[in-house]
């Protein structure tokens, strides 16, 4: 029961699926954009968890912050093309916007 | 023209009100220090094994009791520093009716105790006796949360914010960016009350103040770059620690760009804890409270006790940051060491010197404390692009202006150290004949109508 | 009241979520069976159950993110499942980075969806509608894939190296600096070019009359 | 005529990198006041427009100054700097760069343009200090000079016509300058017509040369000795592999020299595949003809079509008394020193070109006295001042190009130079008279002017009599010179006739031309300075109604009406139609009162108070240029009086490579008609002064009634600008209405009947194509797209999908890898 | 909208000096006596005395010469007097008035009600204190409707009409109400409630209170101790 190696993946694991199961089912751009942030999340846990049992060093933080960043680059991007696709179409619905698929 | 005569307390007053309250008055912050100044300091690890095994007998290592009174440690800890905050605000929003009604030329709450000062006490009690009301079309959850979310980020700052040389709960390597970090619960906090009240009113003033949170952390963070780059630390203790007890060794005198910083943190400070001028979010005219007009009782209590608890954040932030802190003029680390003692459980002068500390540190907090309410009685309300125009077109650059003049200053300080002490005592020099001025035109303000003179009765 | 009495379900599930994995690890992990460092029945300490209060708190965010119907609710579970995220991070010593987590990812990312989700309904509107596709098609393949990727954390003898400890805050800031300069710039200009392009695609257009 | 071309080498260039700075400097300053001037003019004043404009010509001279020093320091005959920035344009054997050069003759032209430029840059602060758009004013003359400068100093015939259209792009916003008043922007537009009339014929002479030094002609059996074979230089160039690597046949010279051959557009090039008789292509040129007409000839005159235009010949002159609609500056600095001379610099630049053509010789010639003659007859009656001058300046163009048509091509270009002083100084002194008479032009309201404005009164003498050809002042070296050359020049031909007596007529018609030249310029010196002042207190009492709009419909009764000495002296300028004094007078009225306000006119009104001298910009400016004018004399001393080649000979001997013999007379014929020259001047000199000094005479009022009609004819100019209407016009406007008819009635009717036809054809196509073609292609369509119906199934546009498929995709991966591990 | 580098700083100097004199005025502020006057405890005189003649307080109608001619129940804008008259059944000439209420709780002390009394019975005082426990206790009933008042006839040729001092009425009226008093019960309707059973008429006398409150319950008891005594 002593939190290892294993636990913080076992977490990460279920990030990972939850993440996946809100981008696989969600209808709202909103909400895919959360899966997505829950499964870089999982990412990032991983990324530390490694650093901290096998790797050593910083490489994992330093990654792990990379990601950060990029998650809120990935966010802000994200979020502006849903308010575009809102004033577009009046919805947020992923389904909505397949203009090109006809 | 009808005579009156004024006199404190009123003859007649019962002499076991005013008793009370000048007990209160002098006996809480008191306590609250005695508080701070036994308890805050256990919570460092050394200082609690030394605890256990002088005090309790035991074996830190090896009893198993010790996780779990350190954790015990920790929730009194947790207590007394949200003791802390919540009597600190109460105070402060008795303190600041009566600024405010001075420089109204009022007298403010004098009913509840001698000068009102259990004025706060009273409200306090009638705001959690009241009805806990949730709007119908509410979002209960949501509606009922929120204002924890807000505390919450209140009271997380405390965890890193010092209040003397032991007295912080835990001294974070990354103490003023782990600050900086929490306080964005509030943001959330704010946003998720404004939602959830479906009311107009409330998510108009929500968005603002999140909007001017958000925009005026940039100002805010790159203001503490400064300290952080002339102290080459996150850690607060750290930072109060580059610093010295004399003003000309405090990083506001020591660096012109610091002084700069320091009125840009001050002012986006202002801003984030939602003060006048910038209390936008909660402009009454307008929005009639903002983002928490739906709240009644208890949950608006707490955002009452965050708003006026921000206070004594504000003021020691940024002391610590620029005004150096707690360090005592005179009282260098030797000093602390030797007072200290040998022993593992430092001797009792160095408890003693711990309240000096945090003399210190209040008085320096309770100085711009004192400012802030006083700005909020001298400037009025200014307008939502107003602001935005302040944030971006000149704390912005100018907190950029400060950080880079700072990296070139840090290498100069580095070849010449003299210049540093020069520019200190030379910018200390100015900012007290500024200070002078200042009363000297006060001075004259106060002599421009006709036979008035400095009159300080009735307080 | 139905909200509090989901409120507590809701808890209790995540924390037998942790506990079964906590479980699931006893029995299945070859370190854990070939007696590592510590004994399995060994003392549960303060910092354990914080761990597994942490994880339960990462979890439930997430189960909240992934099965509230309310998407103001989503983001509220969110927001916890980041602030247990940055828990975990403070237990792999990695303290900068959880206070990294803290500040973008609270005070930015979950501020920005929050925005988002106001202004992508009407004002006012408590109700969001969060409604959702596929579930079982999608639930099959999540749990394919829980199942697969908790094998792998529990079944893969994983050569174990425990460092840290130390304060990284000081150090990741020269690494910043000097090993990861180059990416460190090529994110600052990342984010600099998702600034310019986020505000572009965000604005309303400007038509040219 | 000998036509034996001297024995050069090939042209030694030496780098100078920096001459691309000389046309630079003005053109940005043209940039920095067309961009930036409204704001520079309304937030920072007047003051920076011009010191902007006049820093970049000062720069510019400076580095003119440079080049010359850098020049001057050279060997004679190596005197050529040359800076290529890049190649613009490779197309077959033509090569176009960006270059520019300087040898003597350019340089000199360089420095007249940058010296005289600057000054009447300076000139205009003055004069145009009251004018709103100040900033265009000196845009527009800044961009003058940077195509100016690109005109002299282009190493190639392209550079060279950019500069040859930009100056008349230049001289056509400055002449319309004042574009609200109809008549100048007309004026400026005329110029522009007549300009394009000029330039046509310039650039198919350039074609014609082009062309003719291609290696097409193939060496003739009636052709006698052509040794130009274009494959000489391909052989000789061992590296090239064939045709296309070489740069263009070369032919190699002396010391191992190549020189290339073959179509060129560059200057250097061309004189030296011409004028290096190893080469062979001079031989050739001379003896192609073209249509039975000499090549050379023809090219020759072509490219003379484009200098009529552009320095105002007959019968092209006629837009330059109207281009004085323009400010006076312009005029001096366009009209008369720059521009209008870049007809004499191109012949004297392709003066090896014309040395092989005594036909072109010829045609050149004549067309320059009869220039003169013509003009100077003109010039007698006019009244308007800068009239006058006008016709002066087509007057000595065209015995410039006397000078240059009877190859005494440094005595054209000498002209050319003291012209440019001369006459800036006496454009630029009637521009300061008119600036102090309130803007009144006409001779006949001034008078007396020599004790009110006494430096401008100073200057205009000096140049008149420099121009009239008294001796010390530079005119009469130049003119003399030319004259005399023309005198002894015996072989030129006039259309293939050999015409020995051209050469001695066009003397005869110079020598009178030069007495009217004379007789007019002390008139109108006499006119204008001597006497007493005839203006009155100002002119209220003319235009006291409203001035502007009585001269912005210039059309009274005609001058035969009524005597024109009358008072109302403004009808007779006014009726010959052009748009001068309008100019002065209406729309340009305001400009000039804060200049002449200076210290003493604070309180006169709109047109009051006696006319007073120029502020000191402009006199310091008259004065320089006064100096100049008799300075620039010692250049051009002649050999007769110091035993040696004039300075200015010498200076350009290496830039003219044409060698043009001449006879050869003794010293004494030489003194005799040095003494005609003088004496010529004198007669005039003596004329002028008896009929107008001091306004006394009534001989000219007696004469104009005697010879009315005549007057009349000359006074409008022989009626030229109505015979141009009859002639030019009315048929070009009458051929465009046939060929409108034409077009609408022939050629419609054969288009629609082709459209006709296209359509029955292609209605058949339309069936082939229907049940064919289509038929093939829509069963390839309606099988892609049955089978894109398939596939896009897979498609969906939305994440998940995709998402589903890299998650069941790596699940695969994955456990495949745990199954076969 | 830009702004050129001097205004920018100008903006910054501007910014800089203001705060410097406003600040500098609150603190003067600061430094001053208070100029509130503390009431009632600080006062040397019965603040009633101290209050400008034209005070606008409660109220106060002289039943004396009352003509009960609703003039001012008819000016009232927001009808917070409410007059009933009935006939003298003993004297079916005389007009008696049953009831005079006015609400001060409502009253917005206007003044309209007193311009057009003929007789200036119903006047403004200069009282302004009556605390009460209930909103409902401030309805000041100047007829009781066990003992009506009859209506004034005013004398012909008199010179004056007699009235009593000003204020006097509503001290007394005031004094004999205790603060803690229970409330009216009568006052004011509870519209959301289903009315409930129709009580049993109190007294014979007692007529309906108010003419907007038929339907709630009136506790005699209730009632009993606010009856204003004559």
């Amino acid at each position: 029961m002593i939190p290892t190696l294993s636990h913080y993946l076992a977490v990460a694991a279920i990030l990972f699926a939850l993440g996946l199961f809100t981008v696989l089912t969600r209808r709202n751009a909103v909400a895919v954009l959360m899966g997505v942030e829950l499964m870089l999340n999982a990412a990032n846990v991983n990324l530390v968890a490694f650093n901290k049992f096998m790797v050593g060093g910083l490489a994992g933080q330093t990654f792990a912050l990379f990601v950060i960043v990029l998650a809120a680059a990935e966010a802000a991007v994200g979020l502006a093309i849903v308010l575009s696709i809102f004033h577009t179409f009046k919805t947020i619905d992923v389904r909505a916007a397949d203009l090109m698929r006809e | 023209m009808t005579q009156f005569s004024f006199a404190f307390p009123k003859p007649g007053t019962k002499k076991l009100l005013v008793g009370a309250s000048l007990g209160a008055v002098i006996g809480i912050p008191v306590l609250l220090a005695c508080l701070l100044v036994f308890v805050i300091p256990m919570m460092h690890k050394p200082l609690f094994d030394a605890f256990i095994r002088e005090k309790l007998g035991r074996d830190p290592a090896s009893w198993a009791g010790t996780q779990w009174t350190y954790g015990l440690a920790f929730f009194v800890a947790g207590i007394v520093m949200f003791t802390f905050a919540a009597i600190t605000g109460g105070i402060f929003s008795w303190y600041e009716r009566r600024v405010a009604a001075r420089m109204q030329s009022r007298i403010g709450p004098n009913r509840v105790g001698a000068g009102g000062f259990l004025q706060w006490i009273a409200d306090a009690v009638k705001l959690l006796f009241k009805e806990d009301l949730v709007p119908g079309e509410a979002d209960a959850l949501v509606f009922r949360a929120a204002p924890y979310f807000v505390v919450a980020g209140m009271t997380l700052v405390l965890v890193a914010l010092p209040a003397g040389q032991a007295i912080v709960v835990a001294d974070l390597d990354v103490g003023i960016f782990y600050i900086l970090a929490v306080t964005s619960f509030i943001v959330v906090g704010v946003i998720l009350s404004g939602w959830s009240s479906n009311s107009k009113w409330s998510l108009f003033g929500a968005i603002r103040a999140t909007a001017q949170i958000i925009s005026y952390e940039i100002p805010a963070g790159l203001a503490i770059l400064v300290p952080v780059l002339m102290a080459g630390t996150l850690s607060t203790q750290g930072l109060i620690q580059a610093q010295g007890g004399w003003p000309w060794e405090w990083f506001f005198f020591r660096n012109p760009a610091a002084a700069v910083a320091f009125f840009i943190l001050f002012i986006s400070q202002l801003a984030e804890g939602n003060r006048t001028p910038f209390d936008l979010a909660e402009a009454e005219s307008e929005l009639v409270a903002g983002y928490f007009s739906e709240y009644s009782g208890f949950r608006f209590a707490l955002y009452f006790l965050v708003e006026w608890a921000n206070l004594w954040i504000i003021g020691a932030v940024a002391t610590t940051l620029f005004l150096g802190g707690w360090q005592i003029p005179g009282v260098g680390t030797q000093t602390w060491a030797a007072v200290r003692g040998s022993g593992s459980f430092p001797a009792w002068g160095w408890w003693a010197l711990q309240f000096v500390s945090l003399g210190v540190f209040a008085l320096k907090t309770l100085f711009l404390v004192n400012v802030v309410i006083w700005i909020r009685w001298t400037l009025p309300r200014i307008r939502i692009d107003q602001m935005m125009t302040l944030c971006w077109k000149y704390l912005v650059p100018a907190g950029f202006a400060a950080m880079l003049f700072t990296l070139i200053w840090q290498m100069i300080a580095t070849w010449a150290p003299v210049v540093e002490r020069i520019t200190a005592l030379a910018v200390l020099a100015a900012t007290i004949w500024v200070t002078w001025r200042f009363l000297v035109q006060t001075r004259k303000n106060v002599s421009l109508i006709a036979h008035e003179r400095i009159d300080l009765s009735n307080w | 009241m139905r909200t509090k009495t989901k409120l507590v379900a809701w808890t209790l599930g995540s924390a037998a979520v942790v506990g079964a994995v906590g479980v699931l690890s006893a029995l299945l992990s070859p370190a854990m069976a070939a007696g590592a460092t510590r004994p399995l029945a060994g003392t549960f300490t303060l910092a354990d159950g914080i761990f597994y209060a942490v994880a339960a708190l990462t979890v439930a965010g997430a189960a909240a993110v992934a099965f509230s119907r309310n998407i103001l609710y989503s983001a509220l579970g969110l927001l916890a499942s980041l602030l247990g995220a940055a828990g975990l991070y403070v237990f792999l010593s990695a303290d900068f980075v959880a206070v990294a987590q803290v500040f973008i990812y609270i005070g930015g990312v979950l501020v920005l969806i929050l925005f988002a989700v106001m202004l992508t309904n009407r004002i006012g509107e408590v109700n969001i509608s969060n409604s959702t596709m596929g579930w079982a098609s999608a639930a099959i393949l999540c749990a394919a894939m829980l199942g697969l990727l908790l094998v792998v954390a529990f079944d893969v003898p994983w050569p174990v190296r425990v460092t840290g400890g130390a304060p990284t805050t000081a150090p990741l800031g020269h690494a910043l600096l000097q090993q990861w300069l180059l990416p460190f710039e090529l994110a600052s200009l990342i984010l600099l070019a998702t600034l310019i392009g986020a505000i572009i695609i965000a604005r309303k257009e400007i038509r040219a009359d | 005529m000998n036509h034996a071309t001297q024995h050069l080498g090939p042209t030694v260039v030496h780098a100078a990198g920096y001459l691309w700075l000389i046309p630079l400097f003005p053109a940005v300053g043209a940039i920095i006041n067309s961009l930036l001037g409204t704001r520079i003019q309304r937030n920072l004043g007047k003051r920076w427009n011009h010191a902007i404009a006049i820093g970049m010509m000062t720069l510019s001279f400076l580095t003119a100054l440079r080049a010359f020093a850098q020049m001057v320091a050279l060997p004679g005959d190596e005197r050529f700097l040359q800076n290529t920035l890049w190649n613009m344009l490779t197309a077959g054997q033509m090569q176009f760069d960006l270059a520019f050069a300087l040898d003597p003759l350019s340089m000199m032209m360089v420095l007249i343009i940058t010296f005289i430029g600057t000054l009447i840059h300076v000139f205009s602060v003055g004069y145009m200090a009251d004018e709103p758009s100040y900033w265009r004013f000196f845009a527009y003359l800044n961009l003058f000079v940077f195509a100016m400068l690109l005109l002299v100093m282009g190493d190639n015939f392209a550079v060279m016509f950019f500069g040859w259209e930009g100056v008349g792009l230049a001289s056509y916003l400055l002449i319309s300058f004042w574009y609200t008043d109809i008549e100048k922007a007309q004026a400026g537009m005329k110029a522009f017509v007549v300009n394009r009339f000029g330039d046509f014929g310039f650039i198919l002479g350039l074609f014609l040369l082009f062309w003719s030094l291609g290696g097409i002609w193939e060496p003739r059996a009636d052709a006698r000795s052509v040794t130009y074979v274009p494959e000489i230089g391909y052989k000789a160039d061992p590296a090239a592999q064939n045709p296309f690597e070489s740069t263009g046949p070369r032919a190699v010279v002396v010391d191992g020299h190549a020189v290339k051959v073959g179509p060129t557009l560059n200057f250097r090039e061309l004189r030296d595949q011409v004028v290096i008789e190893a080469t062979g292509v001079g031989e050739h040129l001379r003896h192609q003809k073209l249509w039975g007409v000499a090549l050379l000839t023809l090219v020759g005159m072509l490219m003379f079509v484009g200098a009529m235009g552009k320095s105002a010949q007959l019968p092209l002159y006629v837009w330059l008394p109207d281009a004085m609609a323009g400010p006076t500056p312009v005029s001096a600095l366009i009209h008369a020193a720059t521009m209008v001379t870049a007809g004499v610099y191109m012949v004297a630049r392709l003066s090896y070109i014309y040395a092989m053509s005594p036909t072109a010789m010829g045609w050149v010639a004549t067309i320059g006295v009869l220039t003169a003659f013509f003009a100077a007859t003109i010039g007698f009656f006019q009244y308007d001042i800068k009239k006058v001058l006008a016709y002066s300046t087509v007057s000595q163009l065209g015995i410039m190009f006397i000078g240059v048509g009877v190859g005494a091509y440094w005595a054209g270009t000498y002209h050319l130079l003291t012209h440019a002083f001369f006459k800036a100084t006496l454009f630029l002194g009637s521009g300061s008279v008119i600036l102090g008479c309130h803007h009144e032009q006409d001779m006949r309201k001034m008078g007396g002017l020599k004790k009110l404005m006494p430096v401008t009164a100073w200057t205009y003498l000096v140049a008149t009599w420099a121009i009239a050809g008294f001796p010390w002042a530079s005119g009469f070296f130049s003119k003399d010179e030319i004259l005399w050359k023309a005198f002894t020049q015996r072989g030129m031909e006039l259309f293939g006739v050999p015409a020995p007596w051209l050469g001695p007529a066009i003397f005869v018609i110079g020598i009178l031309a030069a007495t009217g030249t004379s007789f007019y310029m002390f008139r109108s010196y006499y006119m204008t300075f001597t006497g007493h002042y005839r203006g009155g207190a100002g002119h209220d009492e003319e235009h006291g109604e409203d001035p502007h709009s009585a001269h912005a419909a210039p059309h009274h009764a005609p001058a035969a009406a009524h005597a024109p000495a009358a008072a109302h002296g403004h009808d007779d300028h006014a009726a010959h139609g052009h748009a001068a004094p309008a100019a002065a007078h209406g729309v340009h009225a305001a400009p000039a009162h804060a200049t002449h306000a200076a210290p003493a006119h604070d309180d006169h009104g709109h047109h009051g108070g006696p006319p007073h001298e120029s502020p000191r910009s402009i006199t310091w400016v008259l004065a320089t240029l006064a100096f100049g004018a008799v300075a620039v004399s010692f250049l051009g001393i002649p050999l007769l009086w110091t035993g040696h080649a004039p300075i200015l000979e010498h200076w350009l001997a290496p830039a003219l490579p044409a060698e043009v013999t001449f006879l050869h007379f003794g010293h004494a014929t030489e003194w005799l008609f040095q003494g005609m020259g003088v004496a010529a001047a004198t007669i005039g000199w003596f004329f002028a002064m008896k009929l107008f000094k001091d306004g006394q005479s009534r001989v000219p009022h007696d004469l104009k009634h005697r010879f009315f009609g005549f007057w009349t004819v000359v006074y409008n100019k022989y009626y030229v600008d109505e015979a141009y209407h009859a002639l030019v016009i009315r048929p070009s406007l009458f051929l465009a209405a046939f060929l409108s008819w034409f077009d609408q009635h022939v050629i419609d009717w054969l288009v629609n009947f082709a459209g006709w036809l296209a359509r029955v054809f292609a209605a058949i196509d339309d069936a082939i194509d229907k049940y064919v073609v289509d038929g093939a292609v829509n069963g390839v369509g309606g099988l892609t797209r049955e089978g894109g119906r398939v596939l896009r199934r897979i498609e969906t546009g939305r994440i998940q999908t995709y998402l589903y498929g890299a998650a069941f995709g790596s699940l695969l991966v994955v456990l495949l890898n745990f199954l076969f591990r | 909208m830009s702004t050129t580098a001097s205004e920018y700083v100008g903006n910054i100097r501007d910014t800089v000096t203001s705060f410097w004199h406003g600040m500098s005025v609150t603190l003067s502020q600061v430094l001053r006596r208070p100029i509130t006057v503390q009431y009632p405890d600080r006062l040397e005189l019965p603040v009633q005395d101290v209050l400008p003649a034209r005070y606008r307080g409660f109220l106060e109608v002289d039943v004396d010469i009352c003509t009960g001619c609703q003039a001012c129940e008819r000016a009232c804008p927001i009808s917070c007097i409410s007059i009933e008259l009935e006939k003298d059944p003993s004297n079916p000439k005389q007009r008696v008035v049953t009831q005079f209420d006015i609400d001060e709780a409502k009253c917005m002390f206007c003044g309209l009600c007193v311009e057009p009394c003929p007789t200036g019975s119903i006047q403004h005082t200069r009282e302004f204190e009556a605390t009460q426990r209930s909103v409902r206790n401030l309805v000041f009933r100047w007829a009781d409707p066990i003992k009506p008042f009859p209506v004034y006839k005013v004398v012909k040729g008199a010179p004056y009409i007699p009235r009593a001092p000003l204020g006097s009425l509503v001290q007394a009226l005031v004094a004999r109400r205790r603060w803690d008093a229970p409330a009216l019960t009568y006052l004011p309707p509870e519209p959301l409630k289903a009315p409930p059973p129709p009580p049993p008429k109190p007294a014979p006398a007692a007529k309906p209170a108010a003419a907007a409150a038929p339907a709630a319950p009136a506790a005699p008891a209730a009632a009993k101790p606010d009856a204003p005594k004559p």
